[in-house]
């Protein structure tokens, strides 16, 4: 679905950090957790390419003022690294921008019941809020979330909300265990007998000793994977990541929009260059 | 009343001159969704090959100011794949697709003429002779004069199907080249491919993309692409589709008026997927507001 | 500590490794409210003829995505007018000057290069044998490697002056025609001269240019020029400089980390008038940032 | 002088026709009429090059409360014609933008007491509202404003609280006269032996015609010339005119940013192309 939406709100959460909201079609609102959107930073020609963001929240706002028509819309949580999410930054409420979505394949939410553990990696945060409003529906959710410092780590107050139980690492120790989030994952996996499902969403180094993880207690896991993307729908080839059995000989490229973002991580190939 | 919009490209009739572009339109249905297929000219494959291919490491792609450098290094399914999985959805809509292809040898290039010549779902050919991405093959055939026309001769011994020649940009003299194909039987040419290009990240002091040069394309390119397609439209006489950073409807009517019959949309599809039908149409509603009866009228129009 | 930020080019030592483009900034008066020259590594002249040229007619200039066509022609005021009106100035800075020449025949630029050879106000010459606006002259010489070496060997003969040679990058083999001018005593390369491109004003249906074609700078060039810029400097042994779309410090690294020891700033300047100057600064800050203590460390230090 | 600037408001004058005011530092303020700006439109590649525009006005804002700086500042009149005015039509109150000016040479005033005639072609008047305001401290001042429609006369008002006597011609009849300005200006010539100053800024064929009036009566003119630019400030050579005894083999172009905008009117070679 292509569509213009406009900016109802652009605030920064954390430094470098920016929560949007915009409006979107209805039917927007059925995104699946783990989809992503492709976002139309400006419509002159620099920048050229749009920008992949995860759909941070879905929902629908009813205006207090009976009359206003209810209002569909979603939300993006970004990090200011380059020149496209500056000049996202730089907008104002009422700016409009073109926007392509959802895209992708999603989490797949696994059987309900079953303990959930979610680990994000700074903005990697950013698609596991919608994954978590889900789970928690059916699920007992925990949060394990790593940052550098303190600013890295997002939203836990919403996960919180939720009803999440939320563990967190920083590199500086600045909040939660000094250290990497997946250490505090490990003592909480030796901790227990439970057998959930992971979901990761976070730098490819944290997913990588994620899914060795998972792997390595028979856990099944889920990640979600970035990619540098031109189209977002399948068609340029430019995002691809190899899965389990690629090689020169036997390629096995998948394309990250339009077969993931999320992986089964068994189904890729991690360690050594793609 | 409504202008006419068809054009003839290498002896088919297409209904408008908009076509997109090799490797940036998928096999057709990635963008079904966007774009009414039966609203544009025609449509090209990504460029196909005897066997599957890998293509290149990834980081494959990167931004560039007003373009983008692509490394894809030609991963296609292969020629197999292709008739198998990819025509049925081609049967299912009234367009004419063009395959494009490429070989490492000419004995290859001529054996992929041949496979294809007998896909019925194929309405013509597009031969790559101008990827600049793969070390061996494309270079070499579409730098030289004399290996274009062999590699072209070789096609055209082996396909009666509308052949068309796509040439790269990175040469010195782009109309020898032209005239090359054009003498070695081609029945239209596609210019211009990606020119050749590197970016470099200077945090990790590395060039981004894994195969360090890639095709660079876009708004960019597309001062150098009307230049070309105006200097090759003077110096044949088979029809020129114009390639090269085209995003607008206006983009597209300026290479019709510096020679080209058709044109092909590339990179613009990524950023607008619904950009080659919205292309066509805008030609449309241009022609109507200029009283322009039938766009043919304004191929190699440019007063000069 | 500051980091070292000199260069050697051609024999010559400059301050740092920024010098602004022929063409770009005049005769360096014209910029000198808005640059300290003496932040500067070096600067280059309009190119020079042994007569006044009047140029092409207007429009001579024309944006385009991320870029711009220029077709001034090679207007200047020649040499006679150079000496007697620009040389005053230039002695009045202390900062090395490349005189910018070319000549419609071998005969003109041996001429010019020993004219210029006696001028005291000029640190040495860069030799244009790539300008794409003039039908005569300049084409020719820039796009075949024996006839690049017959003009370089001529004006090496006629001046003792450190001689840059500046490379067009409408050729199919960069090397070929950088190790021509190597061999034919070039001290330095200049990479690269603008690209051939074209634009069109759908309204008139005419060309922009009165010229018709012009040459293309600015940000969409720069994929290209780092590659050419990467290719040239692996295959030859005397110094490069990197020019093409540079409008930054990281711009000017990354040409850096490609090969180049200098690199040139073009059409920036028109967008800030400051631009050779920041930049260098820019250069310095980095270094000093990153911990690098000697910018010819980064020289090539690409990983690829 | 480079310098960024505030936007201090930014209205539609006219359809298509726009009145930007911007912060200027003190010095700006001794711009001479005719002089211009080139302005950055945005921070992005797109539109690369900067944009030129006459300096409309001058002035030094008091803010109305005591202790608040007084506020140097100047204006343009801008006609939205593509990319780069269609951008800044959309900016706002307190966005910045980078301009170089004051550039070139504007007119020279003349002499004192004699009749001034102004004549100005849709957003030709831009530069004519500074100098007008210069000119009637010493002289009588006549305006002969044109346009194709009554939409493309601009900013009368404002010429006439100055004390000028206005004429106005459109193409459509729709205000003033039908047809070229240079009509009226020619009627009342013909009304007068007054052989005051004229001054003109328009479209070409405009000023060519102006040119020949003033040429035929003996009437000095100077007139204010566009021409594609680069840089500005005489460096690119991309703006050149032809001076009078212009050829192939003399050549005489001269800067239109650095020896113009304003040129007597006989210095050029008129007719054929440049
Ligand atoms: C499926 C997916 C979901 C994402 N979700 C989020 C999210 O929810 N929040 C968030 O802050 N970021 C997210 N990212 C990363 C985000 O796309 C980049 O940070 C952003 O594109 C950077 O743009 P820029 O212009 O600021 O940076 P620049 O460095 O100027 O961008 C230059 C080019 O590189 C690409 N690029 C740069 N960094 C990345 C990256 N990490 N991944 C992919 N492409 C990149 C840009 O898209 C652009 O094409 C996601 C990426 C993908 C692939
Ligand atoms: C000295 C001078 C003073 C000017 N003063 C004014 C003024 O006060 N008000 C006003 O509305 N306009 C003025 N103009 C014209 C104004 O510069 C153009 O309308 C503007 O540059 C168009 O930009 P664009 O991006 O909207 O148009 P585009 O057509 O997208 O511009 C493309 C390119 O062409 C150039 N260009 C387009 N039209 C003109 C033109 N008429 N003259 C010069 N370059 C042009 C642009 O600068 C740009 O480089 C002046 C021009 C000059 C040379
Ligand atoms: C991601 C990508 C992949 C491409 N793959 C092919 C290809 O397989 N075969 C081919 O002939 N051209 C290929 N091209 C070149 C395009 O077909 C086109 O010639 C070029 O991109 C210039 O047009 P544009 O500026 O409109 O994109 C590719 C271009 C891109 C951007
Ligand atoms: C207006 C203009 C005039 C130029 N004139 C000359 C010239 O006289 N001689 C020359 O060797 N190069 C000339 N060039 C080329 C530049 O020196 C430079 O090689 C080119 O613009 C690429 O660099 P850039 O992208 O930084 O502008 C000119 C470029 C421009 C834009
Ligand atoms: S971004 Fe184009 S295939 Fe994934
Ligand atoms: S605009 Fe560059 S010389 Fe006038």
């Amino acid at each position: 679905m292509q569509f213009t939406s406009m900016i109802l709100s652009n605030v920064e959460v954390s430094p470098g950090y920016w929560r949007m909201r915009m409006t979107a079609p209805q039917e927007f609102t059925e995104a699946r957790p783990g989809q992503f959107v492709m976002v139309r930073v400006s419509g002159a020609i620099d920048p050229l390419l749009r920008r992949p963001f995860g759909v941070f929240d879905v929902g629908i706002h009813i205006p207090s003022h009976s009359g206003a028509a209810p209002q569909p819309y979603f939300e993006m949580l970004y990090r200011v690294v380059g020149k496209g999410t500056a000049m996202l930054s730089a907008l104002h409420e009422t700016d409009l921008l073109d926007v392509l979505g959802p895209l992708g394949k999603g989490f797949d939410l696994g059987e309900p019941g079953e303990e959930k553990l979610i680990v994000g990696g700074g903005v990697g945060l950013a698609p596991l809020y919608l994954l978590a409003k889900e789970l928690v529906k059916n699920s007992p959710v925990r949060l394990f979330a790593g940052g550098r410092t303190r600013d890295d780590v997002l939203c836990i107050t919403e996960f919180e909300r939720l009803g999440v139980e939320c563990y967190s690492a920083t590199e500086d120790g600045s909040l939660g265990e000094r250290g990497f989030v997946t250490k505090v994952l490990e003592q909480r996996l030796d901790q227990t007998a439970n057998r959930g499902a992971m979901f990761a969403c976070g730098p490819h180094g944290m997913l990588e000793a994620v899914a060795a993880i998972a792997a390595a207690r028979g856990i099944s896991c889920q990640v979600s994977l970035e990619g540098y993307m031109a189209c977002g729908v399948g068609a340029c080839l430019g995002c691809v990541a190899p899965g389990r059995n690629h090689s020169p000989e036997t390629p096995d490229f998948r394309c990250v929009c339009a077969e993931g973002p999320v992986f089964e991580a068994g189904e890729l190939k991690w360690g050594g260059a793609a | 009343m409504k202008p006419y919009m068809g054009v003839k490209i290498a002896g088919l009739d297409l209904r408008n001159p908009v076509m997109t572009a090799s490797g940036t339109f998928g096999y057709g249905a990635e963008f079904a969704e966007y774009v009414n297929l039966e609203t544009i000219g025609a449509f090209v494959t990504k460029g196909l090959s005897l066997k599957p291919r890998a293509g290149n490491p990834t980081p494959r792609i990167v931004e560039t100011p007003g373009g983008m450098l692509n490394a894809i290094g030609l991963q296609n399914v292969g020629i197999d794949a292709f008739i198998e999985k990819k025509t049925p959805f081609l049967r299912s809509i009234d367009t004419p697709v063009f395959a494009n292809f490429f070989g490492n040898t000419i004995d290859e290039y001529a054996e992929l003429a041949r496979r294809l010549d007998h896909v019925p779902e194929v309405a013509g050919l597009e031969v790559n002779i101008s990827c600049p991405n793969v070390k061996q093959g494309g270079i070499v055939f579409g730098t030289d004069p004399a290996c274009a026309r062999d590699v072209v001769s070789a096609c055209r011994a082996a396909t009666r199907k509308p052949l068309i020649v796509k040439l790269s940009p990175n040469v010195t003299d782009i109309v020898a080249m032209a005239r090359a194909c054009e003498d070695a039987g081609a029945d239209a040419l596609s210019v211009i491919n990606t020119l050749t290009g590197m970016a470099i990240d200077l945090k990790s002091r590395r060039p981004v993309l894994a195969n360090v040069t890639g095709g660079l394309s876009g708004p960019a390119i597309k001062p150098v692409a009307l230049r070309m397609v105006w200097q090759v439209a003077r110096s044949v006489r088979i029809p020129v589709i114009g390639i090269g950073g085209i995003m607008t409807a206006t983009d597209a009517l300026e290479f019709i008026l510096a020679g080209a019959t058709a044109v092909q949309v590339g990179t613009a599809s990524f950023i607008n997927p619904g950009a080659a039908g919205d292309i066509a149409a805008g030609i449309e509603e241009w022609l109507a507001a200029h009283g322009v009866s039938d766009v043919n009228s304004l191929i190699g129009a440019l007063e000069a």
